[in-house]
């Protein structure tokens, strides 16, 4: 074998007072799938972003390329040491095309003059091995979050470069986008390229990961060789314990369903969501699949009076209600959370208190409008107990927490609302694999509790493991039901088959 | 516009603290953020106590300080709700006319002359929940519809007064503009007008940081869409704040009828909006909306009348004092942009 | 020929002084031809404003432009274009270069008979302040004639003239509660116009500072009432403007001029009448009903 | 401040259609955004036409339009650039102001005469530099730092003429203030002003869109981080933007001083920045950056210099004119709304 392409050597950086990464070494062959893990907030993005040129690291480490040390100094120095980089936090500017965002920074220019037809011909081919259903000239605000993250990946491999960082970059794709992207690093990893991949989807980092790198608390905890990489040994370098019964469902899947909670009849936008009736019952939890810009989030949008309904009715408990605006729906007992929890769910410059008590002040409050500040302190601390938010107190703004925790924050506030119905929009996206778990049997207590619970996921294994029940959107529709039984269980291929309407499947 | 955060190339909010350990630099960073501008004041009143041979902390004058401050703070007291959610209010100057106007018009009548004050603070009133409803209900851009009202608002003050100055030199309640509280007999007396002042600072922070509503203005502030999706009345809370900034620019406008015991449409409140997002600005309260507090108002509201005020004592000329009022403004954000940076640093 | 329409610029209207004027031009342009459009916007003090202004009138097609220049020089060359277009032009209150005529007070009179009662009640001796203004034409001739007065005393000594009290009654409030506190001893303050002398007045009673001559120039409806106020006993002048004459005489002569009558002078500066406590009564202000 | 989007809760745009059946609607929807307010500005030409008895439509009138409309196309074009990247610039009329001065100073000069323009032009730039590089070199909020550049270069454009109004009846190449080009002799003919802003409207046009540095400038408005992450120089962009809103004030005070043949350091080009952020806001451009067109402002613009003139041909009063265009800029921009949401629906 020859020589590592990339080498970092006691790289350590710190954010004022936070020590975020503290002497961390990582090496990378040419030719493979570097994983590398570690829960929220272990320091892998940051790594990535010194290696990047985002950050500038603390004096002292060292990171050789290609055996050479190199000094990264900006964006442009780590493009120029041949590395491209997809952050997680999406960075394109929505207001220009996607091929403009591709080759923003690097534009192709003719005397001067942008060549604005050379530009969208030079990244058509990239689109099309990703199988992208947009075009070059589409304007980025007009894409869904899947969508977006299939520029992001464009981008980072139309630069042709000799290692490729992939921060999370399945978070908001669905089973089919992912398996394109996976034979995709799979064949540019045949070409000799070096990839750097995170993930919180241990199924992905079993499929393609060469080798793993763990870090913990912004400390190198150590590296596994392709034949070592075992979901027990990763997890307990991960998370310092073991995590046993990853998916819980303590509630009984089998139980008989009577009494029906929220039922939605026809219900359609207009546009995107056309007659989707469904129902979920007291104490089940029912999955809807579908791939990315099926119509899941937007049906979801229309039960909770978000986005205006064209068509249709929503029923709770048996009884017909009018939701017009989230206010309805919350006062009925719908609670509803969103997939983009720092754009639509979070006020990140808020203390967690704040965030937790914020759908309930105004139930609590004294003569009408005075802030009941015992009681929000109460609540908060209760919510910090049951959910395990790890943060120092609930002063601190939400802003500061790492992924998982802003996450239980977020599902604090709905439940703080004692909702009868629980909309769950990507519950566990970019959140790892402790607070995964924790997640999950939050779920599976409040479904024994009788709380009719309603999970939007993409990932397949989480819906197939947590849900009772598995509804199917395509294309704006319900493409189909299936069921758990004790017979047959449900398989991805179900699921994958009614999503993308290539075969029959009896449902 | 956006927040030029302190950090550099680093994307995610700088904010982030989560260990315990770094809990109590947390805090006192806060606190350096809440005192905020203080130093820069303190710097300009000792500087131009010097420079006016003690002429700056003498009883009377600090009184005229404040009194200048008065107008000036509670108009900014309506910005910080308006700013806090994001928005901005250019209309505040003629609102403050066309309230003084309808205030002294009233007061000439001899029934209702004693009227005139809650007159002027609803005609303020009306004018900013009209603002409100254009901007929460159409949904239109606030800086063109506050822009829009800036000029039409302006031409309805003169029409009430037939273009011409209207006075009243024996307006009830003169004594609010221009006499003092005494609080300690031939020693410590406080102008009415910063009495006002001051209760209106105090009102403005039960109402921001007790208050349902409060948390409410700050969330609209800090993420619209979010603030929706949470079952908030997003359009309630902007007709509440225009209206709010609206029903001060009235109260601003009976204060400087009683002060002048006079008002013209035209000429009355001519550029206050720059004076008052300059103060709210200078107090540390973000143009994107969610953060800022209105002590911090206060604060920039204390610089620009004393930087008014010490200058003239000085005896700079008219000229100097622009130059010289403009390049503190720039310094004293630099300052303090500078200052946390360095806290930020330790 | 007939007066058809007739355009009028001034400083800014909402300032009483330019509505008695434009008042004065509506009423004698309505006296000649009861049908006559008029049409009076504000130029807000900017030179370009006032051009567009002008401009606009021309395509409006008046025939005579009743002018507040905003700069007796700089406005000559947008005159000169009226001028080709076949248009009148008549300056009022301020000359300009080029109008056809010009009706002013006499602002450095003004500002003489102002400073004179000052020194004269002082006699000849104390420490006055100039509290300036804007630095149009008017408010320099009046700080002007001012000056010369005071510099013929030798026992006066000026403290200061270098404050802009923006001609508004808040901006003299503010920059006398600036003067009261750098200088313990004030003998009198001229203003150059009526708003700020009471907002001067109202800045020394708030202060309980007494034995201060304030003066000014204008005439103002305000001023009429301080004059009359015993509470405002400290302001004891003002030179007096008749801005509704002035606009009726300004009519008339471009009226005369359109119909070729030449005026004896082409400018004709009215001299200004200093009110006093003593004579305010027999006064006739700016807004008295004006039929004569 | 939240550009109130017309869709309801929906956060990012709603506007989204990528499939490519629905590509032919989408190109008509941009259509519209890109036409603007032309028709709000054909009804009131249309309008003032009608109601001035014919006189709107004039070769003289709209001449003169054109002519006043001119020097706030410049500005305004100017402050497109800097509000694109998110930000604005209040200083302009000052910088209007200063520049004139040092260009009406210059040009009395005997031997130097000649270069006063390329003087007041480089006078507006160093300004415009300036700001840039506080807001981008030390991060300092925009508003903040061209409101103290609004009230120090007023006070330094004031000393330059020594607070008086500098003259030069014989001002080299005079003609470009009051002359006209003349396309068909005798009868089409278009003010030198004119052509000078159109030719500033196709060079940002040509800048903006056919440049790498327009699409830098889009990006950084678009999406700040993202665009720094991408290895663009957002500093220099925004150097850029604010060196180039300095130059075009510097050179509307060129134009000023060539058709005014004098210039006044406190009183000209006061509040002329409300009247170009109008221009750019009519015009579409949004208020967070990233989002807009030159053309727009071009328009924004006329309807402004049309409004001032049809008001007057019409003969409204001076008053009534505030009320009027007050509500006018309100009313067009609800318009605005009003027919992008209709066209969304259909
Ligand atoms: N710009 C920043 N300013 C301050 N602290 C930061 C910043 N970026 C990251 N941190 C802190 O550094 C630590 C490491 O964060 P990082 O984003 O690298 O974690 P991660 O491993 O990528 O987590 P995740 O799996 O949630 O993406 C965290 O404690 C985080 O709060
Ligand atoms: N914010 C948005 N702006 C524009 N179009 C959108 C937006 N959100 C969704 N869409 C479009 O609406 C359709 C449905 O998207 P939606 O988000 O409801 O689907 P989803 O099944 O939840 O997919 P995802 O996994 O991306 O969340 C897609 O075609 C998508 O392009
Ligand atoms: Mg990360
Ligand atoms: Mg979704």
């Amino acid at each position: 074998m020859s020589g590592p392409i990339l080498e970092m050597r006691g790289v350590s950086k710190s954010f004022f007072t936070i020590k975020a990464l503290q002497k961390v070494d990582l090496t990378v062959y040419a030719g493979e799938v570097h994983a590398l893990m570690g829960e929220n907030g272990a320091g892998k993005s940051t790594l990535m972003k010194i290696l990047s040129g985002a950050y500038r690291p603390d004096p002292g480490g060292e990171i050789r390329i290609e055996g050479k040390v190199a000094r990264i100094e900006g964006p442009m120095g780590g493009r120029n040491a041949g590395i491209s980089i997809i952050y997680q936090e999406l960075s394109l500017a929505p207001n220009l095309t996607v091929a403009e965002n591709i080759y923003l920074g690097r534009e192709l220019s003719q005397t001067g003059l942008l060549s604005r037809s050379a530009m969208r011909e030079g990244v058509g081919p990239i689109l099309q091995r990703l199988g992208a259903d947009f075009s070059a000239s589409t304007l980025v605000a007009e894409l869904s979050m899947g969508q977006r993250q299939l520029v992001e990946i464009a981008r980072a491999l139309h630069a042709r470069s000799k290692i490729l960082i992939m921060d999370e970059p399945t978070t908001s794709l669905s089973a089919g986008e992912s398996e394109k992207l996976f034979a995709l690093i799979r064949q540019l990893r045949s070409e000799g390229l070096a990839i750097i991949y995170i993930s919180h989807r241990m199924d992905e980092v079993y499929a393609l990961g060469d080798r793993v790198t763990v870090l913990r608390d912004g400390r190198l905890v150590g590296s596994l060789d392709r034949p070592e990489i075992r979901a027990d040994s990763i997890v307990r370098m991960m998370v310092g314990r073991d995590v046993s019964s990853f998916y819980k469902k303590d509630h009984d899947p089998h139980a008989k369903r009577d009494r029906a909670v929220l039922t939605t009849v026809d219900l359609g936008d207009g546009r995107r969501v056309r007659n989707c009736s469904l129902t979920v019952h007291a104490g089940e939890v029912v999955g809807l699949a579908g791939l990315i810009g099926a119509g899941r989030t937007e049906l979801a949008h229309l039960i909770i009076g978000a986005a205006p309904k064209t068509t249709g009715h929503i029923e709770l408990d048996g009884e017909r209600i009018d939701i017009d605006t989230p206010r309805d729906a919350l006062d009925a007992g719908i609670a509803y959370l969103t997939e983009d929890r720092k754009a639509l769910g979070l006020f990140l410059d808020m203390s967690c208190a704040d965030n937790i008590n914020l759908a309930v002040i105004g139930r609590d409050a004294k003569l009408g409008g005075i802030l009941d500040r015992d009681k929000a302190k109460t609540r908060a601390d209760e919510a910090f107990t049951a959910l395990g938010i790890r943060a120092p107190n609930p002063g601190v703004t939400v802003g500061g927490l790492s992924g998982g925790n802003q996450q239980k924050v977020l599902l604090s506030r709905l439940l703080a609302t004692a909702p009868k119905v629980l909309i769950l929009d990507e519950p566990t996206r970019g959140v790892d694999v402790g607070a995964k778990s924790e997640i999950y049997s939050i779920i599976d207590n409040l479904a024994k509790s009788g709380t009719a619970i309603l999970v939007i996921s993409s990932d397949l294994p989480e819906i197939l493991g947590i849900c009772d029940r598995v509804l199917v959107m395509r294309e704006g529709h319900l493409a189909g039901e299936l069921q758990q039984s004790a017979t047959s269980p449900m398989t991805q291929e179900d699921i994958m088959a009614l999503a993308t309407g290539t075969e029959h499947v009896d449902a | 516009m956006p927040d030029n955060s302190p950090a550099q190339a680093e994307t995610a909010p700088s904010s982030g603290l989560p260990s315990a350990s770094d809990n109590k630099q947390q805090r006192l960073r806060l606190m350096i953020r809440a005192a905020g501008m203080l130093p820069v004041l303190l710097i300009l009143c000792i500087g131009f106590h010097m420079l006016s041979e003690g002429r700056f902390f003498t009883g009377q004058n600090l009184g005229i300080v404040l009194q200048q401050a008065a107008v000036n703070t509670v108009l900014a007291a309506g910005m910080t709700f308006v700013i806090l959610t994001g928005g901005i209010d250019l209309s505040v100057g003629s609102i403050l006319a066309a309230a003084a106007m309808a205030g002294l018009t009233l007061s000439k009548m001899p029934e209702l002359g004693a009227l005139w004050l809650p007159a002027a603070v609803l005609t303020g009133l009306a004018f900013g929940v009209v603002n409100g409803a254009l901007i929460a209900l159409l949904r239109l851009p606030p800086f063109i519809v506050t822009l829009g009202s800036l000029t039409a608002v302006r031409g309805l003050a003169r029409l009430m007064g037939g273009d011409t100055t209207v006075f009243n030199p024996s307006i009830p309640y003169a004594f609010i503009g221009n006499a003092s509280l005494t609080i300690i007999p031939g020693i410590v007396s406080i102008p009415w007008l910063a009495v006002i002042a001051l209760l209106v600072i105090v009102a403005s922070w039960l109402i921001l940081r007790r208050t349902v509503l409060g948390v409410h203005i700050y969330a609209v502030g800090g993420n619209e869409s979010a603030a929706r999706l949470a079952g908030i009345k997003v359009w309630a809370v902007l007709i509440f704040v225009y209206g709010m900034s609206g029903l001060l620019a009235g109260l601003g406008g009976g204060m400087q009828a009683a002060r002048l015991y006079a008002a013209n449409g035209l000429q009355l409140g001519q550029s206050y909006e720059l004076d008052a997002i300059t103060a709210v600005i200078l107090g540390g309260t973000s143009f994107v909306g969610g953060i800022g507090s209105i002590w911090g108002t206060l604060v920039g509201a204390l610089i620009i009348a004393v930087l008014s005020n010490g200058l003239i004592l000085v005896g700079v000329s008219d000229i100097w004092q622009y130059v010289i009022k403009g390049l503190v403004i720039i310094g004293a954000v630099a300052l303090d942009r500078y200052r946390l940076q360095g806290s930020a640093r330790t | 020929k007939e007066l058809k329409s007739i355009g009028v610029s001034l400083g800014s209207l909402g300032n009483p002084f330019f509505v008695a004027l434009s008042k004065g031009a509506e009423f004698e342009a309505r006296k000649t031809n009861p049908n006559v459009k008029i049409t009076a916007v504000g130029f807000e003090y900017d030179l370009g404003k006032q051009v567009t202004q002008i401009d606009n009138f021309i395509a409006a097609g008046v025939d005579m432009i009743l002018l507040n220049p905003g700069d007796p020089k700089a406005i000559g060359p947008a005159i000169k274009k009226a001028q080709a277009a076949g248009i009148l032009v008549v300056a009022v209150d301020t000359a300009a270069e080029g109008a056809d005529a010009t009706v002013t007070t006499n602002n450095v009179q003004a500002g003489e008979i102002s400073c004179q009662y000052i020194v004269d009640k002082l006699g000849g001796k104390g420490d006055v302040i100039i509290q300036n203004g804007p630095q149009v034409s008017a408010v320099i001739d009046r700080v002007n004639g001012c000056k010369s007065v005071l510099a013929k005393a030798p026992g006066i000594k000026l403290l200061s003239s270098d404050q802009d009290g923006k001609g508004s009654r808040e901006g003299g409030l503010t920059v006398t509660q600036g003067y009261l506190t750098r200088y313990p001893k004030i003998d009198a303050i001229f203003a150059i116009n009526d708003p700020q002398a009471i907002g001067t007045d109202l800045a020394a009673r708030q202060q309980q500072r007494t034995g201060i001559i304030i003066t000014a120039v204008d005439g103002a409806p305000d001023i009429e009432a301080a004059l009359k106020d015993p509470a405002a006993q400290q302001i004891q002048a003002s030179a007096s403007q008749d801005p509704f004459f002035m606009a009726r005489r300004a009519v008339q002569i471009g009226v005369g001029l359109l119909n070729g009558q030449k005026p004896a002078s082409t400018v004709e500066l009215l001299p200004s009448k200093l009110i006093t406590r003593d004579n305010v009564a027999q006064y006739k202000g700016w807004t008295s009903e004006r039929k004569e």
